[in-house]
């Protein structure tokens, strides 16, 4: 650290008063950038939230048009051409994605010939259609063969030129078609429970938190209560009290569901009225209702989206479990949850029927919770970069 | 702190009064009584058997008489079942539901601060993100279609458990590893957030300047403080492990009262639903009681204001 | 300094309420005046209920008791809408902490211009424009930076915007809470330059609230000590700052480290016990000399007196 | 004299999703026995950063020691393992926090806070622990210290939290102590019982301290030497009383002439304009030149050396160049010069 | 009784099966038994038993567990009557009066002796209206002389139809004479109660196992009725212990299908239902069985409830329109037949041997063409071009395939129809049907004892199970009679059956879709159960456990 004063190389006709060509000091560099440009840049740089985000646009996208993809019904039964297992053009030559209308099981027998007669026996008896693979010779003892059967179903059935790209259900009806009329019942379930959640659960939140004192509390009485009843006992109530259906579905979401929301935002109105920038605008004499819209709106917008993002997820959830245990939507309608209740009971034997719409309804409900943790990073300016 | 209990209890008893109140005009204005099902029964018999049930009386004087009854620790008749008090078809299926959602809530927390606490160690590390993954599949994923997954895997095909009923300790396993994963998901998620929250604060870097080991660092200053914001989530989901747990109890023929909640509500059980109701509403309200209490032991923060007033 | 009294408190209490039976008296029965043209200085320890204060004269918060009068008319008490925003364009406040005090959903044009819109000061856009940039210039900032939001500044550019906030609106008296505590000293200055600077250009009125007590001394006129509630000393800055009486000032102003090497290593402190001052008396504020206030009791009265005499 | 501590050309930078922050840039200063060495600087100029590398407690794995070296008792200790450092940290070197409310663990007893380093390095029981830092409360002034010793650090108020958190530092009676900031968020009384006590206490033990503040006023209570640092970079060293009196480079003269003293008459204060470079792009050459009155070309182009001004007294400017044009410091800063007449003459350019 | 549809997901609700009887179990082996089988069974059952009383009892639980601990005055053996207490009995000429000679060995588990006095105590305490019991009057009412008076209160309980003349001699008066009337005394109402341990029991009684006293096969222990778990076991004190083998039977509440064929897979129970879906898995199981069962399930149709269906040929369009074949086949797919009439098939045969359902032929067939040519004809007379009917069924997993099938295919072959599907629990559909609260209306019916008259007396004008408004003079009269003057006389009794069946679908009161049947896998090595009419599911008396192949 010890250096000498005198710096032979330093041009000496540097050494004169920097001559300021403008006032940089104050200046800021790089676009104005609000709030929410910074939360979308956040957002964005978040790989899951924006895969997440797509995938959900797609679903939304196939729930509005994905049933006119073919021309099957809705409610096109047919007993005929029930439990068809998927097929798929093109990607029916690809063996083992599944989607080539065989079904394949393994059968047990004493010897090869009884697997194989127990097998032909399961497929209708008709033998030309079935592949037969030996898995295990067997001794003769009960049950030591087991061979693996294949039925070109579509082809015993003489119906090679139809194609199910999700197969049928119990009735015959075509599963991709009642998938996305499906989800687009769920996700309107959802929404709507989630717009009426919004609307009380934040009127309620925002009045109880402006206003504090007598009418907090008092607010706040209810909500204990409220609280203190099961939400399984509410909505079990309301859907016997209520015919079956989207709308006591809805109305039984909504119920309680409101509650976490009308909470949050109270908190952080509460948070937010203490503010300093609040009590400027009161200083100046802005007006309560200014003070909220303009104030203190804006600043719960985050909160208020972000907790929507888990709301949704949670009513899809709820329609799914109501439709599992019997008390969902009205057939021939179907949703999601109704799907896979009843593809459920089949599951062994059919897994088609059940496993798209549950990968589907997994799907959506972790494109939702990604989203969700997605939005939280992007509110919090602590992510910001 | 006696008093601040006390002061509790007395909410308590309030909102379970207004619970009680609620549900019992509610059921009166739907229909359905205990002679609705295959009712052939001649006018005598049933005013005789509305009279059994105290049904012939004034909705008004009905209501005191039920309140009354309540105040007693009595929860009424049975429809459904013959002569039976709805409180012994509690007792009777509440059992099995604690023993699962207690066993549940206790590994599934226990796990999920686990894996909470590695992920939140190997911060943006492999660990982490798996651990991240895991956190979103469970909070994602219906628990039927876990429940039948783990039923056909680890029962049916590799005959490692039994595949369904209740009786032996086995029987538990897995219902208890359905139900969990919820909670494990959950509780890995807040530990983790949690943790990184604490493990970047002051006081963490104050023990480290004191020459704490890491261990101590996370075990004896870090956990602790990321486990208080956990307790808030806890309470409500045990009451939801202890009550709502119909699915699970479906699928492996478990006797616990989520399934027998559902049952009276399909054979318009009104004694029952009520009986039920209350008792879920209690729960709910003790378990938060309780939640509030353990807040206080684990956050000495508390303390002062939970005493005070 | 002429002395139309432009406000005047008198005996303004304010208690909150905490639990069901504690109150905190955070002002407990206060009298000033503020002189037009003045600077009040406003010091005493955290908590001690300056902000408290400073609230309760702006009406942020209703007076438990007492009076607060602007030019003569009560501030507290029945207002109409009208007579409320006329009130409001008077008195104007800049808050301590510049990060909170910004809204940052709002851009800086948007901040200022509150003010503006909610009086009507602009007829329209343009002019609402102009005058946004004109205060943005006054308080040293370019108008470059009416688009910005507030996240994009340092701190003392944000209390520079919290001050043409307030000054849109075109206040005669600004009670400043703490305007410079949270900001750097390098910036410190700053502010506190603009500050004077405004008074002098705008024939301002200050309620000036700090803790730094070399700062208040060096912009307030007179300065006031408030310990617990109450206020303990008033006097001259400079006289005040000659002849702390009230034992409560004197550790105050013994406490302050001075950047001066010298002076520091020649300090002694005063330490400040209340206890050793307790009596059955309840002590009143009493003027031991011509605008020298001191809260003491009979007693003390007459030694603080003997005190000056002595000097 | 021994360098208890001495630092060398020390680089530090974070890895953030924007870039390279490069917080510390080349800084060398030393520390000796009984001796207490302020840091000052304006906010981010990398004062606690600067203190954290010293202990390696940057936040892993984004902050790293890029160069440098730390040698305590001749040691280089900055490439020192997580457990060797463990051994080191709380017993040799310890710290002080800026914010008494947070630097405590709210859960744990203020006891046990205290005991930990004890039974850690001294390998006590928890009986003579518990003595020991039964004595240390008395010690810091904490009054009833068996009754608070079983209390959490909420019970406490801030300045018998922030007595804790000193004692705690001092509990192994480190040979340095590194307090940062440690009174900024106290009150000017309890902040000055807290100075004094440091004070007090580094007689008795004779322990070095650096010192981290940005008030100049404490600066002047507590400090031996004092080091001014600017973007990362030490701008200034030297004495207390050769910064204060005789401050030789402009940033010193702008926080020195932005504080008024207690006489200062009614006039402007000295500002320094604008704000702090951003230390993902620092500029060329000074620093410090954009919001610098008297900068120089030359400050624009090439970074300014240490220039000596005496035996202990350096500062980085290019106004020290003997060809560079002579430039009155501003006048509050020359009052304050003036006053201290003694050391001018030592002092003046050679 | 009702029947709450056809679902395999109560998984041992209907049917049952004598299993394996003929198909021969132990026989075709030649491997030596080296050890006697354990006498043990596992079962499952759907549901808890609510009610063990056999005054209260009404649901098929309770019934098949007093089956199992109780014997009345007879008991069925696989579809015959056999002695129970009664060893015999005596009919008056006119068939009014009944004489029952009664055992004198039989004990009740407490040690008492069963006496005529505990069945005259017991079919009064069925009847007295403050038991509140609804079977006592549904069973006994216009059977047992004033039986229906008594209940409405309108004369004492002692004036009831039943006399002990001693302790060992039973006599009943009955209003008419009830040829099937040995059959109906097998059925849970009529069992003997011991009044002293009833009336010590009070409210308690029939709650638990120590609240319940035995005079059956077997005694039922650990059990409550909230019990999810109980077991059977052998009655020692039983007359006829010797000839029960079983020591011991073993139940737990499963409700799910698939759990049940799970646990029967690991071997943890002996027999599981098996619902539709699971059976296209199973029937090459070689424990797969059918039992073949006599609940009939029909749509009710409403003629009050819309003026469509009070027109005959919308009825009858409607009870043509719909596939039978392809929904017992494809849906139900469990051995159910196709039902064309209004009485099961293999339930009663006429007097001349025939089976009832061979002698009456298919009555109502699926007819597409003639169902739409009906339809617009019905359209017509109520001047109408579309009609939308609410459909009311059950809620259960095949239910709903079964409901959405039905509705789809009514709408698709009769145009202009809209059906709304309303799907609620057995409960709730069984209180809008007393209501008349509904327009289309699936619906079952199981035989309560053996005879033309259980199911033909539901379409009767004041059928307390008619409640759709069905009235017809003719049909009335023809049953009547049945029931009055022509009661000894079995051939014209048909007869009359025989006209009133055409009747009903001529005027298509209630449309025939199926008879039930059940699939299940069953234990080879489970003997000799039977599977009954009516009363009790399963009669387990003689069952025992045979060597596994
Ligand atoms: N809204 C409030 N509710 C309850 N108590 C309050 C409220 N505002 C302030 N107090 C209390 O009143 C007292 C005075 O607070 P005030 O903010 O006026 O102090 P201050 O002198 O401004 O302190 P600081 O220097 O920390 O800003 C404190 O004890 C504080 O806790
Ligand atoms: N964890 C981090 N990640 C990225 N940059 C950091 C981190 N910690 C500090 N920095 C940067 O390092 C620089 C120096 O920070 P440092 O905390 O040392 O400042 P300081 O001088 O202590 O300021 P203050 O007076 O505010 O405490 C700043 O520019 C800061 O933004
Ligand atoms: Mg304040
Ligand atoms: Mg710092």
């Amino acid at each position: 650290m010890t250096q000498e004063n005198e710096h032979k190389d330093v041009p000496k006709e540097l050494l004169v008063p920097l001559e300021r060509k403008e006032d940089t000091s104050e200046k800021i560099s790089g676009p104005p950038r609000s709030f929410m440009q910074d939360a979308r840049r956040t957002f964005i740089k978040n790989k899951f939230a924006v895969i997440s985000m797509i995938l959900l646009v797609i679903v939304v996208l196939l729930s509005i048009i994905g049933p006119y993809f073919n021309e099957h019904k809705m409610d096109g039964q047919d007993l005929s051409r029930a439990k068809m297992p998927p097929r798929v053009p093109v990607l029916e030559n690809i063996s083992w994605l599944g989607l080539n209308g065989t079904l394949t099981s393994e059968f047990d027998g004493d010897t090869v010939e009884e697997a194989t007669k127990n097998a032909v026996m399961r497929y209708d008896n008709k033998e030309d259609f079935i592949d037969i693979r030996v898995l295990a010779e067997g001794d003769g003892s009960k049950d030591s063969a087991e061979v693996e059967a294949t039925y070109h179903i579509y082809e015993a059935q003489e119906m090679m030129d139809q194609y199910y790209w999700l197969g049928t259900d119990t009735l015959g009806r075509d599963q991709w078609t009642r998938m996305w009329l499906g989800t687009r019942v769920s996700l309107i379930i959802a929404s709507v429970a989630a717009l009426i959640d919004l609307v009380i659960g934040v009127a309620y939140g925002g009045i109880s938190g402006f206003y504090g004192g007598r009418i907090d509390s008092f607010m706040q009485r209810i909500i204990e209560i409220l609280v203190g009843i099961p939400n399984l006992v509410v909505i079990l109530l309301m859907i016997i009290v209520l015919q079956p259906g989207i709308v006591s579905i809805i109305i039984a979401l909504t119920i309680t569901g409101w509650i976490g929301m009308a909470r949050i935002v109270r908190g952080e109105i509460l948070k937010l009225k203490n503010e300093e920038f609040v009590l400027a605008a009161r200083t100046l004499g802005q007006s309560s209702g200014k003070t909220i819209t303009k104030h203190l709106l804006p600043n719960v917008a985050g909160i208020i989206i972000i907790n929507t993002m888990f709301t949704i997820p949670n009513a899809i959830f709820f329609e799914a479990f109501l439709s599992f245990i019997g008390l969902g939507i009205v057939p021939p309608e179907a949703s999601l949850g109704a799907l896979i209740n009843s593809g459920f009971d089949v599951f062994r034997l059919y897994p088609y029927m059940v496993f798209y719409p549950a990968v589907l309804i997994s799907v959506i409900m972790i494109a939702f919770n990604l989203i969700g943790d997605g939005l939280r990073d992007a509110f919090d300016p602590k992510m910001h970069k | 702190m006696l008093r601040y209990i006390l002061k509790r209890v007395f909410y308590m008893a309030i909102t379970l009064f207004i619970i009680a109140t609620v549900s019992f005009f509610l059921m009166k204005m739907l229909p359905g009584s205990p002679l609705s099902v295959e009712n052939k029964l001649s006018e005598a018999q049933q005013t005789i058997v509305l009279e059994k049930y105290g049904l012939n009386d004034p909705i008004p004087v009905q209501y005191v008489k039920y309140i009354a009854g309540l105040v007693q620790g009595d929860l009424g008749i049975s429809f459904q079942f013959d002569n039976t008090p709805v409180t012994d078809i509690i007792m009777a299926r509440i059992g099995p539901s604690m023993v699962l959602g207690a066993q549940a809530l206790v590994f599934g927390t226990v796990l999920g601060i686990l894996f909470g606490l590695v992920a939140a160690i190997s911060h943006n590390g492999v660990l982490d993100y798996t651990s991240t993954i895991i956190a979103v599949l469970g909070t994602s994923i219906p628990s039927f279609i876990f429940a039948g997954l783990l039923q056909w895997y680890l029962a049916v095909k590799f005959e490692m458990f039994p595949v369904a009923l209740w009786g032996t300790y086995e029987h538990t396993i897995l219902p208890t590893i359905a139900l969990l994963i919820f909670p494990m998901a959950i509780s890995a998620r807040f530990t983790r957030t949690e943790m990184l929250e604490v493990l970047g604060s002051d006081f963490i870097t104050t023990a480290r300047a004191k020459g704490v080991t890491e261990f101590g660092i996370i075990f004896k200053h870090g956990l602790r403080n990321a486990l208080i914001p956990l307790v808030t989530v806890v309470g409500p989901m045990a009451v939801g492990l202890m009550t709502g747990t119909l699915v699970i109890e479906q699928i492996f023929a478990v006797p616990g009262i989520g399934e027998q909640f559902v049952t009276s509500v399909m054979v318009v059980d009104y004694p029952t639903i009520m009986g039920l109701t209350l008792f879920f509403a209690f729960l709910f309200v003790a378990i938060i009681l309780v939640i509030d209490l353990l807040y206080v032991l684990i956050d000495p923060r508390i303390r002062l204001t939970g005493g005070e007033s | 300094m002429e002395n139309e009294k432009l406000l005047e408190v008198k005996n303004l209490q304010k208690f909150f309420k905490a639990g069901r039976k504690n109150t905190i008296k955070a002002v407990n029965g206060i009298s000033f005046d503020i002189y037009k043209g003045e600077t009040f200085g406003l010091v005493g320890e955290s908590g001690c209920g300056k902000s408290t204060t400073g609230r309760t004269i702006i009406r942020l918060y209703e007076a438990t008791g007492g009076e607060v009068k602007y030019k003569n008319e009560s501030v507290h008490g029945k207002k109409s809408k009208e007579d409320m925003l006329k009130f409001n364009r008077k008195m104007q406040m800049i808050f301590q902490d510049p990060s909170s005090s910004l809204n940052p959903r709002m851009t800086v044009m948007d901040i200022i211009a509150e003010g503006i819109d909610i009086h009507n000061l602009a007829k329209n856009e343009t002019e609402r424009k102009n005058r946004v940039e004109s205060l943005l210039e006054t308080v040293g900032l370019n108008k470059e930076h009416a688009t910005r939001f507030p996240h994009e500044f340092s701190g003392g550019q944000r209390q520079r915007i919290g001050i043409a906030r307030a000054l849109a609106v075109e206040p005669e008296f600004i009670i400043a809470d703490e305007p410079i505590s949270a900001l750097d000293v390098s910036i410190q200055a700053q502010v506190v330059n603009l500050l004077k600077k405004l008074q002098r250009e705008h024939n301002l009125t200050f309620l000036f609230i700090a803790h730094d007590l070399s700062m208040v001394k060096y912009i307030s006129d007179r300065t006031g000590v408030m310990y617990y509630g109450n206020m303990v000393e008033l006097a001259d800055s400079d006289e005040l700052y000659r002849n702390p009486l009230h034992p409560y000032t004197r550790s105050l102003l013994s406490a302050i480290p001075l950047p001066d090497p010298e002076y520091e290593r020649g300090r002694k402190r005063f330490a400040y016990d209340p206890a050793d001052y307790e009596t059955d008396e309840e002590p009143e504020f009493r003027e031991v000399k011509p605008d020298h206030w001191v809260r003491c009791t009979e007693k003390e009265f007459e030694q603080y007196q003997e005190q000056l005499n002595n000097k | 004299m021994s360098k208890l501590l001495e630092v060398k050309d020390l680089s530090v930078s974070f890895n953030t999703y924007s870039g390279e922050v490069q917080a510390v840039r080349g800084v060398s200063f030393d520390v000796e026995k009984g001796e207490t060495l302020a840091i000052v600087g304006e906010s981010g100029s990398g004062k606690s950063v600067t203190t954290k590398a010293l202990m390696q407690l940057l936040p892993k794995p984004q902050g790293q020691i890029k160069s440098g070296e730390i040698l305590f008792e001749g040691n280089d200790i900055a490439n020192y393992s997580n457990k060797q450092m463990q051994k080191i940290r709380g017993k040799d070197m310890s710290m002080v926090f800026q914010d008494p409310m947070t630097s405590l663990n709210p859960t744990m007893k203020v006891g046990n806070q205290i005991m930990e380093g004890l039974i850690k390095h001294r390998n006590m029981a928890r009986g003579e622990a518990k003595k020991k830092a039964i004595d240390l409360l008395e010690q810091v002034g904490i009054p009833h210290p068996v009754l608070r010793l079983n209390q959490y650090p909420h019970q406490f108020s801030g300045g018998m939290r922030q007595r804790a958190v000193v004692a705690i530092a001092l509990a192994c009676n480190p040979k340095v102590l590194i307090a940062d900031e440690p009174t900024t968020a106290l009150d000017v009384t309890i902040q000055a019982q807290i100075l004094d006590l440091m004070k007090d206490i580094q007689r008795e033990t004779d322990s070095a301290i650096v010192f981290i503040t940005h008030d100049l006023g404490v600066v002047a209570n507590v400090a031996d030497r004092v080091a001014v640092m600017y973007a990362g970079k030490i701008v200034e060293i030297g004495k207390v009383d050769e910064i204060f009196y005789n401050p030789k480079h402009p940033y010193t003269w702008g926080l020195l002439g932005s504080m008024p003293t207690l006489d200062s008459e009614e006039e402007e204060l000295f500002t320094i304009p604008g704000s702090p470079p951003d230390m993902l792009n620092p500029p060329k050459g000074d620093a410090f030149a954009p919001r610098n009155e008297f900068a120089l070309e030359i400050d624009t182009k090439m970074e300014p050396p240490m220039f000596k001004v005496s035996d202990t007294h350096y500062a980085a400017s290019w106004l020290l160049h003997k060809d560079a044009p002579k430039m009155e410091p501003p006048a509050s800063v020359k009052r304050r010069m003036q006053g201290f007449a003694s050391t001018d003459d030592k002092d003046g350019e050679k | 009784a009702c029947s709450g549809g056809d679902d395999g997901g109560d998984t041992s609700s209907e049917g049952g099966d004598d299993t394996s009887t003929e198909e021969g179990s132990g026989e075709e082996t030649g491997e030596e038994e080296t050890s006697e089988p354990e006498q043990v069974m596992n079962f499952i059952n759907g549901d808890t038993i609510p009610s063990m009383d056999a005054s209260m009892v009404t649901d098929e639980y309770g019934i098949q567990f007093l089956g199992a601990t109780m014997d009345g005055l007879y008991r069925l053996k696989d579809g015959e009557v056999v002695p129970g207490i009664a060893t015999d009995h005596e009919v008056s000429e006119d068939g009014t009066t009944w004489t029952f000679t009664l055992r004198e060995d039989a004990k009740w588990s407490n040690g008492d002796p069963v006496t005529a006095h505990d069945f005259v105590y017991s079919w009064q305490r069925a009847v007295n209206p403050d038991t509140g019991s609804e079977y006592g009057p549904y069973m006994m009412g216009g059977v047992i002389k004033n039986a229906t008076a008594v209940n409405s209160g309108d004369v004492p309980v002692k004036e009831l139809g039943v006399k002990a003349v001693d302790n060992y001699t039973f006599e009943v008066t009955l209003e008419n004479p009830v040829p099937y009337f040995e059959s109906l005394t097998t059925f849970a109402t009529y069992y003997p109660l011991n009044k002293k341990f009833v009336e010590e029991q009070g409210d308690k009684y029939a709650t638990s196992t120590d609240t319940l006293v035995f005079n059956g096969p077997y005694t039922l222990d650990n059990w409550e009725s909230t019990s999810s778990s109980w077991e059977l076991n052998k009655n020692a004190d039983y007359w006829d212990a010797e000839t029960v083998k079983l020591e011991k039977m073993t139940y737990e509440v499963v409700k799910d299908p698939q759990t049940a064929v799970d646990l029967y897979e690991s071997g943890e129970i002996d027999r599981a239902g098996l619902s539709s879906d699971l059976v296209d898995q199973y029937s090459t199981h070689d424990d797969y069985r059918v039992v073949p069962e006599t609940a009939l399930f029909y749509l009710k149709l409403n003629q009050t409830g819309s003026d469509a269906l009070a027109n005959v040929n919308i009825r009858k369009a409607i009870s043509k329109a719909f596939d039978k074949e392809a929904l017992v086949n494809e849906i139900l797919n469990n051995g159910s037949l196709v039902s064309t009439g209004f009485v099961p098939k293999d339930f009663v045969q006429t007097p001349s041997g025939e089976d009832f359902r061979e002698a009456n032929g298919d009555l109502v067939t699926h007819d597409v063409e003639e169902a739409k040519s009906l339809w617009e004809k019905g359209l017509e007379e109520i001047g109408k071009d579309s009609v939308t009917l609410e459909f009311l069924a059950g809620d259960s997993e095949t239910a709903k395939t079964m409901n959405e099938y039905l509705a789809n295919q009514l709408q698709t072959n009769l145009p202009g129809l809209t059906v709304e599907l309303k799907q609620v629990p057995f409960e709730q559909r069984l209180d809008l049907d007393t209501n008349m609260d509904y327009q289309i209306q699936f619906a079952g019916w199981g035989p309560d004892y053996l005879d033309p008259y259980t199911f033909l007396n539901l379409w009767l004008t004041d059928g307390g199970n008619n409640k759709m408004g069905f009235s017809n003079e003719k049909y009335d009269s023809l049953l009547e009679e049945t029931a009055t003057t022509l009661a000894q006389d079995p051939e014209a009794r048909y007869a009359n059956f025989l006209e009133a069946e055409k009747i009903l679908a001529e005027q298509a009161a209630v449309a025939p879709i199926y008879q039930s049947a059940s699939a299940q896998l069953v234990r080879p090595s489970v003997q000799d159960v039977y599977v009954n009419a009516f009363g009790p599911t399963y009669e387990y008396k003689w069952a025992s456990v045979g060597a596994e192949e």
